[in-house]
């Protein structure tokens, strides 16, 4: 068992106390998924003010403003556009983006496949509670077949999107799915990927009671953890199953760990290139 | 500092090249865009330029990601610049306002081409006028630049990062497919000729505290970037002078919108420009903006021929507008003509501002041709 | 649906499921049964506060009435679905906020140019930007007239009560239909989530239109022509085998691209222009009160019309020669109306709820003997009946 | 002369003919594509009238529009998919084709390409690929080789390609295929499969531009560049067993999923008539 920081240290050091309380619900798993970010910054020992956290619009996005770092909070879906250009202007800067699933897979979604094929340096964390939290519970792309919002209230009849293997093959450097049940796993990918060139994303599963668990017949925090411990199946497990029996699951664990070179990376290498071409440079 | 192209001397070269060059030398260093016709060459020669003054270019993957990028940039230090054309304008419209309400100085370059919709892509309009001032939602208030030919592209993309810097605001560059695709002979000054204006940084640990307050009375506040150690927070949302969140308290609200168009309308005198032609005893007065002021210029001199006493006003900033000159331009002249390429936009601007002083008539025309000469003379002289 | 025949079906429908009646219920719900009574059967959106409850209803009344809900996944995609499907014969709607009617910009000038019928609420709140995402405002009336880009005419209708809201939708609906253009429906965050009694009526009451379709082979050939002298072409739906082509780059009458002529673009936008110019009576609506002796003549719209009728009758208790004029249709102005009102007034106080928008159409119309003021207020509390007499007062 | 070719060519009865000719460059992979629907339509003996064509903006968007006589929605750059999606709501028993770039689909519209895979809505998608933004003078797309210059990566590209069968694969597509326009025949096979396929498909054919990015690129020809196609091209099942890196510079073809998935349009009415059930709408 390793030595952990007591809750109240990590507070103490990275939020901002008079920002405090946050506005999320009680049982809400955004303040979990902050928890164990601020746990992996500390333990990877990152300098705080080389940290830009930068979001979207919802309830996971108004983290950036609890948090003791730059921040810049954006419109709805565009943090990785944003994030692209802080990134570029400034490569020692390291880049948090926080999402949730409507902001980075719904009206994001084309920032988000966008950002992973040119492999922008940028560590997204992104909370997948199903729903729209802020606005009221509408249905996400994210919901399972039959799920309910309010605005799919006889049960959501799209398909999924599976946000984390949508990554893996668009090429980002690094993919993990948790729920927020499994915090050492989490914590573990999420300094993976701090320590990591390119795009890195750790999705967890995080309850919603409020606005989506009440609307499906689980009203409480741990009736949705209890609820994930039933869907999700690691990956190793899933491996060997039929995609029948895959149907209404969700795989967890680490889906691609590759290293191929970031934008940043890329980018310095061109400038040189330019030069030289140009006769400027040798 | 070495330039990819020749300064301190003339060069023959087109609109957008020009655009190019100046946000260069105005000190842009990221530049991120979307193709599109009549802006794309800005782009082109952007990418060209770019890396080899250590700056980047982008190409996002549409119009939204682009502004998005460049908000970024600036919050990271960098001077920056997009460009792009109708549609792509109206894309960019939700993050020209968030750019409005975080005060993040950046350059959009708006090459006006035939519209609504695409329209005609490759033909010049001034359909947008009205759009750069009201795209977004809200309450809001930015600058707006018009230049006339390209050498003036050139001059007002130097002068938009100069205002964008110095009041923390976006500036919308607002030229049309014409001016961008036209040769015409440009000085390109060398960097000693060019006077720079920075941003205001923090000069002191109390001022970056405040990224939205105002501790120099002059509605700007200095701006914290990113990486500098402030822990700076930013949010589109109504928020504080320390940019925490505030969405239900309705005086912050007021004060934070209020000094938002008070930073600039607080300094019109410095950002409005016009230039007057031969209007000292004239009687009908003509006023146009952009390409459409160079056959207003020879409709004038063809009409003194003929014994009208005619003069001109040549718009340079559309936004924000100078109302009260109109209105005295009113009380000295019987009559306004407004020769633009649309169906009436700089139109309403001038009738609001003439006030019923004297009879305001639209000299509407479409379909990408700028007016001839004569085609504003034959409506003054009836 | 309704469009293709089957109204009876669709009546019956309406009757079993919404009694007439009154109903306690906030303006977004008003907005959306008005929708339903209209005939909208094809709904796309995106959640964004406060339009969302607008879309919850119609995502659970739609399917009872055989009709669509989408959730797309922006707002860009909501208004491109509406097209496509208001293409094929659907009446389609929309509803959003601030910073998604900035991003339908766009497709909403396409809409302008296809001449599809639509209609877009924007339901009002504080900005710029995310700003204050709950709070109702009216800042966005010129974002409406004219934030997309290009040349383009348009129509907005404002509704100033939770009732009004119903009955506005409607005909937004109708004004859609009868002149193939977008409309958009100016609402707010306050009334969207004001609860009052609203009645719905039955369905007998309600008046629909219907687009023109083509009549005959000739006419279906020319979806983008005007054959009836109305600037209204018949709009030839897809799937009839009329092989339509539509597009948003400039177009001849027979709807094929030629985007290089000037004579062609020029014929193409004008008419648009003349379309909805010609045709004011289709849309052209205004309340007034006390403007026959007005001397003090108080312009307002949408919410803060409410107040300000207060603070008229409150003024006219003490005795002021106070008067109101509110434009329903806010776009196009009823300029001419104002011109004639404007000549009698001495003082013309403009309340608002941002920083002076209509005001500045108001100027365009009034002389420079007319004191002209604007009474604004932002940050999201509504002016109240107390704040605009005081204006009154002053200027009386 | 223009007049004598399509007296000839059998397929012109599917033609605008006013539209005629083209306004596509010579040597364009464009005119391959049109060829290939108008083919598939005709073996698939579709009524054009049964037809719904939507494209966006982009040389690739004109290619049935206007120049396919069909219904045909030619519409804002980027969102042809979108616009779709509502024409096939409302007309669930038409097929619905939309026919665009790879800049257009993947890189403005790449979200409405992956949601619509996602909710797997019955229409056809053939994604012309030419690595560039042609129309407006050969810009780089997210679909521009790693390494190619175009006009915006003047000193080569450092981005690296969207796989887009790949992404939309993914995303939950039920037919998804990749051919080149070397590939003329197993094209016309695969738009014909993918028109029949109940759900989303795609069919992303690697196109010639030898204008604007052939010519600099080292390959002015079109020949060229076919046979750069043809040398470069790999069968899906060859693929499987080679490296990233063996694959780098490589165009994967072939069929990537044939699959049966619920369709969107269906499960939306399926869902209607169970509401009204459940309400006792329905009339008895």
């Amino acid at each position: 068992m390793m030595y952990m920081k007591s809750a109240y240290e990590i507070r103490d050091k990275y939020l901002r106390k008079d920002m405090l309380p946050t506005i999320f619900c009680p049982g809400c798993g955004i303040g979990s998924v902050l928890q164990f970010t601020l746990r992996a910054i500390d333990d990877l020992g990152l300098n705080q003010d080389e940290i830009v956290w930068v979001s979207g619009i919802g309830c996971s996005s108004r983290v950036p403003g609890f948090v003791n770092f730059d921040g810049l909070h954006t419109t709805h879906g565009r943090a990785l556009a944003f994030a692209t250009g802080i990134k570029l202007t400034n490569p020692d800067l390291k880049i948090i983006a926080f999402m949730g699933d409507g902001d980075a897979a719904a009206i994001g979604g084309n920032h988000f496949i966008h950002a992973i094929r040119r492999n922008l340096d940028v560590t997204v964390i992104l909370i997948n509670n199903f729903t729209y939290g802020m606005t009221g519970g509408q249905v996400a792309p994210t919901a399972l077949k039959g799920l309910r919002g309010t605005t799919a209230p006889y049960g959501q009849f799209e398909n999924p999107f599976d946000i984390a293997g949508l990554a893996v093959a668009a090429g980002a450097n690094y993919v993990a799915r948790w729920s927020v049940f499994n915090y050492l796993q989490g914590i573990n990918s999420i300094k993976k990927a701090l320590s990591k060139e390119g795009f890195t994303l750790v999705e967890f599963l995080s309850p919603c009671p409020i606005s989506f668990g009440r609307r499906n017949r689980m009203k409480t925090a741990p009736e949705l953890l209890r609820w994930y411990q039933k869907i999700t199946v690691p990956l190793a497990k899933a491996k060997k199953m039929p995609p029948e029996e895959l149907e209404g699951k969700i795989v967890i664990g680490e889906f691609a760990d590759r290293d191929r070179p970031g934008l940043v990376r890329e980018y310095e290498a061109y400038k040189k290139r330019a030069k030289k071409m140009m006769g400027w440079e040798e | 500092m070495r330039y990819p192209f020749p300064v301190g001397k003339s060069d023959f070269i087109q609109g957008d090249e020009a655009i190019a060059r100046a946000a260069i030398l105005a000190g842009c260093r990221f530049y991120a865009g979307y193709p599109i016709t009549p802006a794309s060459e800005i782009f082109e020669a952007m990418a060209l330029y770019m890396p080899l003054v250590d700056g980047v270019s982008i190409q996002m993957e549409d119009e939204i990601a682009s502004i998005a990028a460049i908000i970024g940039a600036s919050w990271a230090g960098a001077k920056a610049m997009t460009a792009t054309s109708g549609p792509g304008f109206s894309l960019m419209m939700e993050n020209l306002g968030y750019a409005i309400m975080t005060e993040t100085p950046i350059v959009v370059v708006d090459v006006q081409r035939g519209g609504p919709s695409t329209g005609q892509p490759t033909l010049a309009a001034q359909g947008d006028i009205m759009q750069a001032i009201w795209g977004t939602h809200g309450d809001h208030m930015l600058i707006v630049l018009s230049p006339s030919t390209v050498q003036e592209a050139f001059d007002f993309t130097i002068r938009a990062f100069n205002l964008a810097e110095k009041y923390r605001t976006p500036v919308v560059l607002l030229t049309d497919a014409e001016i961008a695709h036209m040769r015409e002979r440009v000085y390109i000054p060398s960097p000693e000729e060019i006077e720079l204006v920075e941003r205001k940084l923090p000069a002191s640990e109390e001022e970056a505290k405040l990224p939205f307050g105002d501790p120099h009375g002059d509605g700007v506040p200095p701006m914290p970037i990113f990486g500098r150690g402030y822990r700076t927070y930013v949010t589109g949302l109504t928020h504080d002078e320390r940019g925490r969140p505030r969405t239900v308290d309705a005086e912050v609200h007021e004060k934070l919108i209020t000094r938002i168009f008070r930073k600039i309308l607080d300094h019109k005198d410095e950002i409005i420009s016009y230039e007057e032609f031969m209007l000292d005893d004239a009687d009908v007065a003509i006023v146009s903006t952009g390409i459409v002021s160079r056959s207003a210029i020879r409709a004038v001199k063809i009409l003194r021929e003929r014994g009208v006493k005619a003069g001109m006003v040549k718009i340079n900033t559309i936004w924000p507008f100078d109302f009260d000159y109109i209105e005295q331009l009113a009380e000295r002249v019987g009559k306004i003509y407004v020769p633009e390429m649309n169906l009436g936009q700089l139109y309403h601007l001038v009738k609001e501002g003439a006030n019923g002083k004297a009879e305001v008539e639209l000299i509407a025309k479409i379909g990408g041709e700028v007016h001839t000469p004569m085609e504003i003379v034959e409506r003054v002289v009836g | 649906m309704i469009i293709r025949g089957d109204e009876p079906e669709q009546l019956r429908l309406l009757r079993k499921l919404y009694k007439p009646g009154n109903y306690f219920m906030q303006g977004n719900e008003a907005v959306a049964y008005g929708a339903l009574f209209a005939g909208c059967r094809f709904y796309a959106g995106y959640p964004i506060t406060p339009s969302s409850e607008i879309a919850e209803t119609m995502a659970r009344e739609l399917p009872k009435l055989g009709g669509y809900y989408l959730q797309m996944e922006d707002e860009i995609g909501s208004i491109a679905a509406m097209v496509g499907a208001s293409w094929t014969g659907f009446k389609v709607m929309t509803a959003t906020a601030g910073p998604g009617f900035s991003l339908m910009q766009e497709n909403l000038g396409y809409a302008v140019m296809t001449e599809t019928p639509l209609v877009l609420v924007d339901v009002q709140r504080s900005g710029p930007s995310t700003g204050q995402a709950t709070k109702g405002a009216q800042g966005d009336f010129f974002q409406a007239r004219w934030g997309t880009h290009g040349d383009h005419p348009i129509v907005a209708v404002s509704p100033i009560s939770g009732q009004d809201a119903f009955w506005e939708t409607i005909r937004a609906f109708n004004i859609a239909e009868k002149l193939r253009t977008p409309v958009v429906v100016l609402f707010d965050g306050v009334l969207a989530h004001t609860r009052e009694l609203i009645k719905i009526p039955d369905v007998d009451e309600v008046e629909i239109t219907y687009r023109k379709l083509p009549q005959n082979e000739e006419e279906a050939k020319l979806p983008f022509g005007d054959p009836h002298g109305d600037g209204v072409p018949p709009m030839p739906l897809f799937g009839h085998g009329y092989f339509t082509h539509v597009t948003g780059s400039t177009h001849k009458e027979n709807g094929l691209r030629d985007v290089y002529t000037p004579e062609v673009h020029d014929r193409l936008v004008r008419r648009l222009h003349r379309k909805i110019e010609q045709n004011r009576h289709v849309y052209e609506k205004y309340e007034e009160h006390f403007t026959d002796d007005a001397e003090i003549l108080v312009v307002s719209w949408g919410v803060t019309a409410r107040p300000a009728l207060g603070a008229v009758l409150k003024a006219r208790e003490e005795g002021i020669k106070a008067g109101l004029f509110v434009p329903k249709t806010v776009h196009p102005f009823p300029g001419e109306r104002m011109r004639e009102l404007g000549k009698k007034a001495r003082v013309i106080l403009v309340p608002e709820m941002n920083l002076g928008q209509m005001i500045l159409e108001v100027q365009r119309y009034v002389n420079d003997d007319v004191i002209l003021r604007g009474v604004n207020k932002i940050g999201g509390v509504p002016l109240t009946v107390e704040e605009i007499l005081r204006e009154i007062r002053g200027v009386a | 002369m223009a007049k004598e070719i399509y007296s000839t060519y059998p397929m012109v009865k599917y033609l605008r003919k006013e539209a005629l000719p083209t306004a596509l460059c010579p040597g364009c992979g464009g005119g391959t594509v049109l060829n290939a629907f108008a083919n598939a339509v005709d073996g698939l003996k579709l009524d054009p009238k049964d037809l719904v064509v939507v494209s966006g903006i982009g040389c690739s968007a004109w290619i049935a529009s206007p120049y396919f006589l069909a219904d045909t929605l030619h519409t804002t750059h980027g969102r042809a998919i979108a616009f779709a999606t509502g024409v096939k709501v409302g007309l669930p028993d038409k097929k619905v084709v939309v026919i665009s770039g790879d800049g257009d689909l993947a890189s403005i519209g790449g979200n409405h390409l992956i949601h619509a895979a996602r909710r797997n809505i019955d229409i056809t998608v053939i994604l012309v690929n030419n690595f560039i933004y042609g129309m407006t003078g050969g810009q780089v797309a997210p679909t521009t080789p790693f390494g190619a210059k175009t006009t915006t990566s003047p000193y080569r590209n450092i981005e690296h390609p969207l796989n887009i069968s790949e992404t939309v694969a993914a995303a939950g597509a039920s037919y998804v295929a990749r051919w080149t326009t070397a590939h003329v025949y197993q094209l016309i096979e695969s738009i014909k499969k993918a028109i029949q396929v109940k759900g989303f498909s795609l069919v992303e054919v690697v196109s010639q531009c030898p204008v604007q990015f052939g010519r600099r690129n080292k390959m002015k020809e079109p020949a060229e560049m076919l046979r750069w196609f043809l040398k470069n091209s790999v069968p899906v099942s060859k693929a499987k067993n080679m490296s990233p890196e063996e694959l780098e510079g490589k165009f994967v073809i072939g069929e990537f999923v044939n699959r049966q998935r619920p369709e969107f349009t269906e499960e939306l009415n399926k869902l209607i008539d169970e509401v009204q059930e459940q309400f006792g709408l329905k009339e008895v």
